[in-house]
């Protein structure tokens, strides 16, 4: 199976890890990830205006020429998935956007949202199935108690993201059992981790990235997993400091792509 | 020709106001058949229709037009009006001017063409009208009541008490409902099982009264006065007059693993079972899912220590067929899943609870016996939230949209009862709005503030999160004085909202009842019916038709029951002249009618016929005036135009489209 | 129409918002994790809205303490979603007065080596719109 | 059957569309009065026919306004499962289908046509879905003319 792959600006230096070992994993699990030739950005940010377009042109191009592959488009980071996902709803269901989208990119034939949006865990739960990634398994994770970290953007909101229940998600755990660790649940997984305010705003951004790990190890959380960088960002500048490490390297770990992590 | 009347209302200023009625009558005067016309402030008062009555006979009237409002409203009025003077009451239409025009427009110029044309549109009609005769049907005096709660036990106790015999079917194996499960009732903090138990006894006493519980209403046919029910009694397992109520075998019953359903699952029951103590009847069913012997063959362990030897593995479901004059639905509500409101952490919590199920833990034949305790760790909370309007009052996907009423007050009694009982406890409710409507039930709410010193905070909670110490921070906001509120509780208690049972939405479309988007069943009328469904013969009690408390409840089961009995009472029913019949002359026997008649009502004779050039000996349709309905379904599927409709002939309905496109 | 109305119908236009469905609750309120550097609250913002107080809103500090969790707006019940109101807000401050709260010049100082884009990314195009 | 364009411009009359709609009794009639007092306007533009079932709508009705001179036809019933009649709006359903699809064929466009089901408690429905459709027909214009040629020789 093959996929396209959008795998965003920061996959492609500080968490370049995050992208390395996903890439790496897909084979063994039976897929494979092909990156989109000249992608640009996603934007970064869902602009929530209705009136907003030139912010969404983007993420169409990167859904058009996937469209052209005829392939459905995977991404990782969480804040590219949430941008692409919605604006591909916005092709899709919102005439007005559809329409001016169109008109500023004047494409071969106008994009309609045709493309089918996943996360790579969706694919890991959806297509491969998480029994599946467990046969693939070398090096379980055994007596890890590991916290999965949802943040916002993957998860909300729900009616367009249609990841997982918003107030109670289940794929990051299902993923941790499947590597062989066991998950552990806190309240603060799909809380936010500070997001962008972390650049100018420091204290704020603090308080609640302490609160997300002084909860997750208060129930015994001894290392945290994300798909996001920004998170992984203001969870490590936390008080608590515990270890955080984006899912896919410890998928890597688990089936024996990476030495160590 | 017809000599026509067009009489038109303004309804006070409700149709004046918008409607110039002046230049109405003037066009009407214009039409064909019309040899009289005139307006009136109140055509429905007394004097109104004694203008409608002294015309008719003045002027020698042959049909009558009303411009007023809809005919849902006063059709009956004006044609019971008509009757009187001697005229056929089929020789009246209506033309609705006021909820689909004057309340609707507010320009006059536009509304008052609008009325005109709809005039026109029902005089064009009345031209082509004959003289109905409608006929008469049985009445069974026998009434159905589905749903053994406190509704339909008052209902049918009502019902017999007036001397006519009734049939509950419930589906559980007792009759007694939510308020069975109940702990105390308010405003009056009155034992619920006290006030219930009594009547529930009385019901299975009852000489007119039968009881089938364990059962379901499987299929309905038939129309009002005449209607035949199935009732799938399903299988006991144990035989309902040999069991003396003794209870040996649900102590020794080696299953215990099932969830008790009364118990809203907080507890474990054995496989054979009655859901609770003074179950009506006192005859404990076997869960086939749960049973050993059911589920390996062996076992048999209740059916050695029965002393009245009464189990029965062999039974079987059984259907019975029974003819009823009258049905009234009373299959009540349960409380919405709160699987999609995990923000306030219910899935993930033991000590996250629902109001019902905090009903039981206070209940002494609870799961704990009546101690408030926390299902984590037994130990008693010190400080309980509680959370209104979860789910209720929603315009997103996950919620109600209506308001569940009952919320408001059983949380204040909740509050009261534990600060009356453990006054150490600290309580706090969030709510949005306090809704007390009632007798003494805003003196209640006050009370439970003033007295018991509960904690009321306006606003809602944004997420309920669970410690690693066991407690549970509740996060919510105070948005009178403008602050987050972060409590540490102990037990959080959960206002869900309450939705019509699951089984109403099948049982409206085995009635042919309607049902609204909630899912509660329909009224007739809003105000002026609220206990009849727009189906004749189908009643309406309790919470099915939206939420209400057990005193509004009770009420509305005694008003049901008064309309059951009123129409009990008659020896025979007038049926509805508005029905298809076949012309011989054009029919051609091909069953295309039969086909899709949903009465059984058309079947085929041989006739002679007789026309023009024709006689001769002809399979035709004949429509059995007693069975159709009158839904014109066959006049749609005949291929020749044979089959027409009285009240709504071909020609008729294309005079007022010819009409309307004028 | 003045132009605090007019403002108001933008906001209402942008945001796809109707603030008349609110029925204060205050559910918004409670779920913000931002809520104490807020000095108007997400409960409040459609009153000001309702009330065309347009101006204290574009300039409220509100707009720079809002993450974007979107948290509001999953668990609205009316489907008001404040976090709509609030962006829409941002984006006419922007509009009519350009970012001022994150300028070029003070983003080095603000990074340190695992600093990632798309901090740089999100934080300019939500501040400076 | 035949087709004209209408002269009605020449009339030097503002052009207002007319809209037929037939209501079954139990639900969408119910549903339209509902609409009434609760003041939810729709343009009057919209005549309401009453009959019991959406089922006793014969063709022939529809295009009889056609040939009159309507500009739509819409025809409410109650929601499927709920008819008063057990089946009497799948009947509709089906036998609209194919008679829209013919008269699409013959030149009155889809849009004039429309089945919708709207219960006794949609009053809002009611009032948003005659709304929508007379926007919808106003945006298609004038309709043709259908002419029965059974009375022209």
């Amino acid at each position: 199976m093959k996929y396209s792959y959008f795998p965003g600006c920061t996959l492609k230096n500080k968490a370049s890890s995050l992208d390395r070992y996903a890439r790496e994993c897909a084979p063994l699990l039976g897929f494979e990830l092909c990156e989109l030739p000249e992608w640009q950005c996603c934007g970064g940010v869902y602009p929530l205006g209705r009136d907003e377009t030139a912010t969404k042109l983007s993420s169409v191009r990167a859904l058009a020429a996937a469209r052209s592959e005829g392939r459905d488009l995977v991404t990782l980071c969480s804040a590219c998935h949430h941008v692409i996902k919605r604006v591909n709803d916005d092709m899709k269901n919102v005439e007005e956007i559809r329409t001016s989208a169109n008109n500023y990119l004047a494409l071969d034939e106008p994009y309609r949202g045709e493309t089918n949006v996943l996360h790579y865990l969706e694919v890991l739960r959806d297509v491969v199935g998480f029994e599946n990634v467990k046969k693939q398994v070398k090096n379980p994770l055994k007596g890890k108690k590991i916290g999965a970290y949802y943040g916002c953007l993957l998860l909300r909101p729900s009616g367009v993201m249609a990841f997982d229940d918003p107030e109670d998600p289940t794929i990051l755990e299902d993923f941790i059992r499947a590597i062989g660790a066991e998950p552990v649940i806190y309240p603060y997984r799909n809380e936010c981790c500070g997001g962008y305010v972390s650049l100018k705003d420091r204290e704020l951004s603090r308080g609640m990235a302490d609160k997300v790990e002084a909860s997750a190890s208060g129930f015994g959380t001894e290392m945290l997993i994300t798909a996001c960088p920004l998170c992984l960002y203001n969870l490590k500048k936390s008080k608590a400091a515990l270890p955080v490490y984006y899912f896919t390297e410890l998928l890597a770990e688990a089936l024996g792509v990476a030495k160590d992590s | 020709m017809q000599r026509i009347g067009v009489f038109v209302c303004h309804c006070g200023s409700n149709i004046a106001a918008t409607v110039d009625v002046k230049r109405v009558v003037e066009c009407a005067r214009l039409e064909p058949g019309v040899v009289f016309a005139e307006d009136y402030q109140y055509m429905c008062s007394e004097a109104g229709q004694m203008k409608i009555a002294d015309a008719i006979k003045r002027e020698g009237l042959t049909g009558v037009v009303v411009c007023s409002c809809s005919p849902r409203m006063h059709e009956a009025t004006f044609r019971k009006c008509a009757e009187g003077a001697g005229l056929n009451p089929y020789m009246l239409e209506i033309a609705n001017i006021r909820e689909q025009c004057s309340w609707i427009h507010k320009d006059m110029e536009t509304a008052t063409e609008k009325a005109v044309v709809l005039m026109r549109a029902a005089v064009a009609k009345v031209n082509l009208n004959v003289p109905l005769k409608s006929g008469e049907s049985r009445v069974t005096k026998r009434a159905l009541v589905i749903g053994g709660g406190i509704a339909g036990i008052q209902t049918a106790l009502d019902i017999a008490e007036a001397g006519y015999e009734v049939d509950i079917v419930e589906k559980t194996p007792s009759i007694g409902g939510r308020m069975a499960q109940l702990d105390k009732t308010f405003p009056t903090l009155d034992c619920s099982a006290c006030i219930l138990t009594p009547k529930m006894v009385e019901a299975a006493a009852h000489e007119k009264i039968r009881i089938f519980t364990y059962s379901e209403v499987e299929k309905v046919t038939g129309f009002v006065g005449d209607f035949t029910v199935d009732i799938r009694k399903k299988a006991r397992s144990v035989d309902i007059d040999k069991c003396t109520g003794c209870g040996v075998c649900q102590e020794k019953c080696p299953s215990k693993t099932a969830k008790s359903e009364f118990n809203r699952g907080l507890s474990k029951r054995s496989a054979i079972y009655t859901p609770f103590a003074q179950a009506v009847p006192n005859v404990p069913v076997i869960d086939r899912e749960h049973c050993i012997k059911f589920k390996t063959g062996k076992c048999g362990v209740c059916s050695k220590v029965c002393p009245a030897g009464a189990i029965d593995y062999e039974m079987r479901d059984e259907i019975i067929t029974e003819k009823y004059g009258a049905i009234v639905a009373a299959t009540g509500f349960d409380m919405i899943s709160l699987d999609k409101y995990d923000e306030y952490a219910y899935k993930k919590s033991p000590d996250v609870i629902t109001s019902l199920e905090l009903e039981r833990i206070m209940n002494a034949a609870g799961p704990t016996g009546g101690h408030l305790e926390r299902l984590s760790d037994g130990k008693p909370p010190k400080n309980i939230v509680f959370i209104q309007c979860v789910g209720s009052r929603c315009a997103d996907k996950r919620g109600k949209s209506y308001c569940s009423k009952i919320c408001c007050m059983y949380t204040a009694k909740h509050a009261m009862l534990i600060r009356d009982k453990y006054p150490d406890t600290n309580v706090t409710v969030f709510y949005i709005d306090v809704r007390t409507p009632g007798k003494n039930f805003d003196e209640f709410y006050r009370r439970a503030v003033e007295e018991y010193h509960v904690n009321y905070i306006k606003g809602q909670v944004g997420k309920v999160l669970p410690q690693p110490d066991g407690t549970l921070l509740v996060q919510g906001a105070d948005i009178i004085d403008g602050r987050q509120v972060l409590i540490n509780a102990d037990m959080v208690v959960l206002a869900a909202a309450i939705e019509p049972d699951p089984t109403a939405r099948k049982l409206a479309t085995m009635l042919t009842a309607s049902i609204d988007t909630n899912g509660f069943l329909t009224e007739a009328h809003p105000k002026l019916r609220p206990v009849e469904s727009p189906t004749a013969g189908i009643f309406l009690s309790g919470v099915c038709q939206g939420p209400k408390d057990i005193p509004e409840t009770v009420s509305q089961a005694g008003a049901a029951a008064v309309k059951v009995i009123g129409l009990l009472s008659k020896d025979k029913l007038l049926t509805n002249p508005c029905t298809a019949k076949a012309d011989e002359l054009m029919c051609n026997g091909c069953s295309a009618c039969a086909n899709v008649c949903p009465y059984g009502a058309i079947s085929y004779e041989d006739r002679e016929v007789r026309g023009i050039g024709v006689r001769e000996v002809r399979r035709v349709a004949v429509v059995n005036g007693a069975l159709c309905q009158g839904c014109g379904a066959c006049t749609v599927a005949c291929p020749s135009g044979a089959m027409d409709l009285f009240g709504f002939s071909n020609r008729q309905i294309t005079a007022e489209v010819d009409a309307i496109c004028r | 129409m003045t132009k605090a109305e007019k403002q108001a119908e933008l906001i209402r236009d942008i945001s796809g918002v109707d603030p008349y469905k609110c029925m204060k609750c205050g559910k918004c309120t409670a779920t913000c994790p931002s809520y104490a550097e807020m000095d108007i609250k997400p409960h409040q913002f459609v009153s000001f809205v309702i009330r065309g107080e347009i101006e204290a809103l574009t300039k409220s500090r509100s707009l720079e303490k809002c993450l974007s969790c979107f948290a509001c707006i999953e668990r609205c019940p009316r489907s008001v979603e404040p976090g709509r109101l609030i962006d829409a807000a941002r984006q006419l401050a922007a509009r009519e007065r350009g970012g001022g709260f994150l300028t070029t010049e003070e983003v080095p100082e603000m990074c340190d080596p695992d600093t990632p884009s798309q901090l740089l990314v999100s934080a300019y195009r939500r501040y400076r719109r | 059957m035949q087709i004209e364009k209408t002269a009605h411009a020449a009339e030097n009359k503002e052009w207002k569309p007319m809209i037929v709609a037939f209501c079954c009794n139990w639900c969408s009639y119910a549903g339209a009065d509902l609409a009434g007092s609760s003041r939810l306007s729709y343009p009057a533009d919209v005549k309401i026919i009453r009959v019991p079932c959406s089922c006793r709508v014969n063709p022939m009705f529809i295009l009889r306004a056609f040939e009159r001179g309507a500009d739509g036809v819409i025809i409410c019933g109650c929601h499927p499962g709920d008819c008063h009649y057990t089946t009497g709006n799948y009947y509709t359903r089906r036998r609209m289908a194919l008679l829209f699809s013919m008269l699409d064929f013959i030149g009155v466009e889809n849009g004039r046509t429309r089945v919708e089901w709207v219960s006794a408690a949609e009053g809002a429905k009611f009032s948003a879905t005659m709304n929508e459709f007379t926007a919808k027909i106003r945006s298609l214009g004038e309709n043709v003319r259908l002419g029965d040629l059974r009375c022209r020789n």
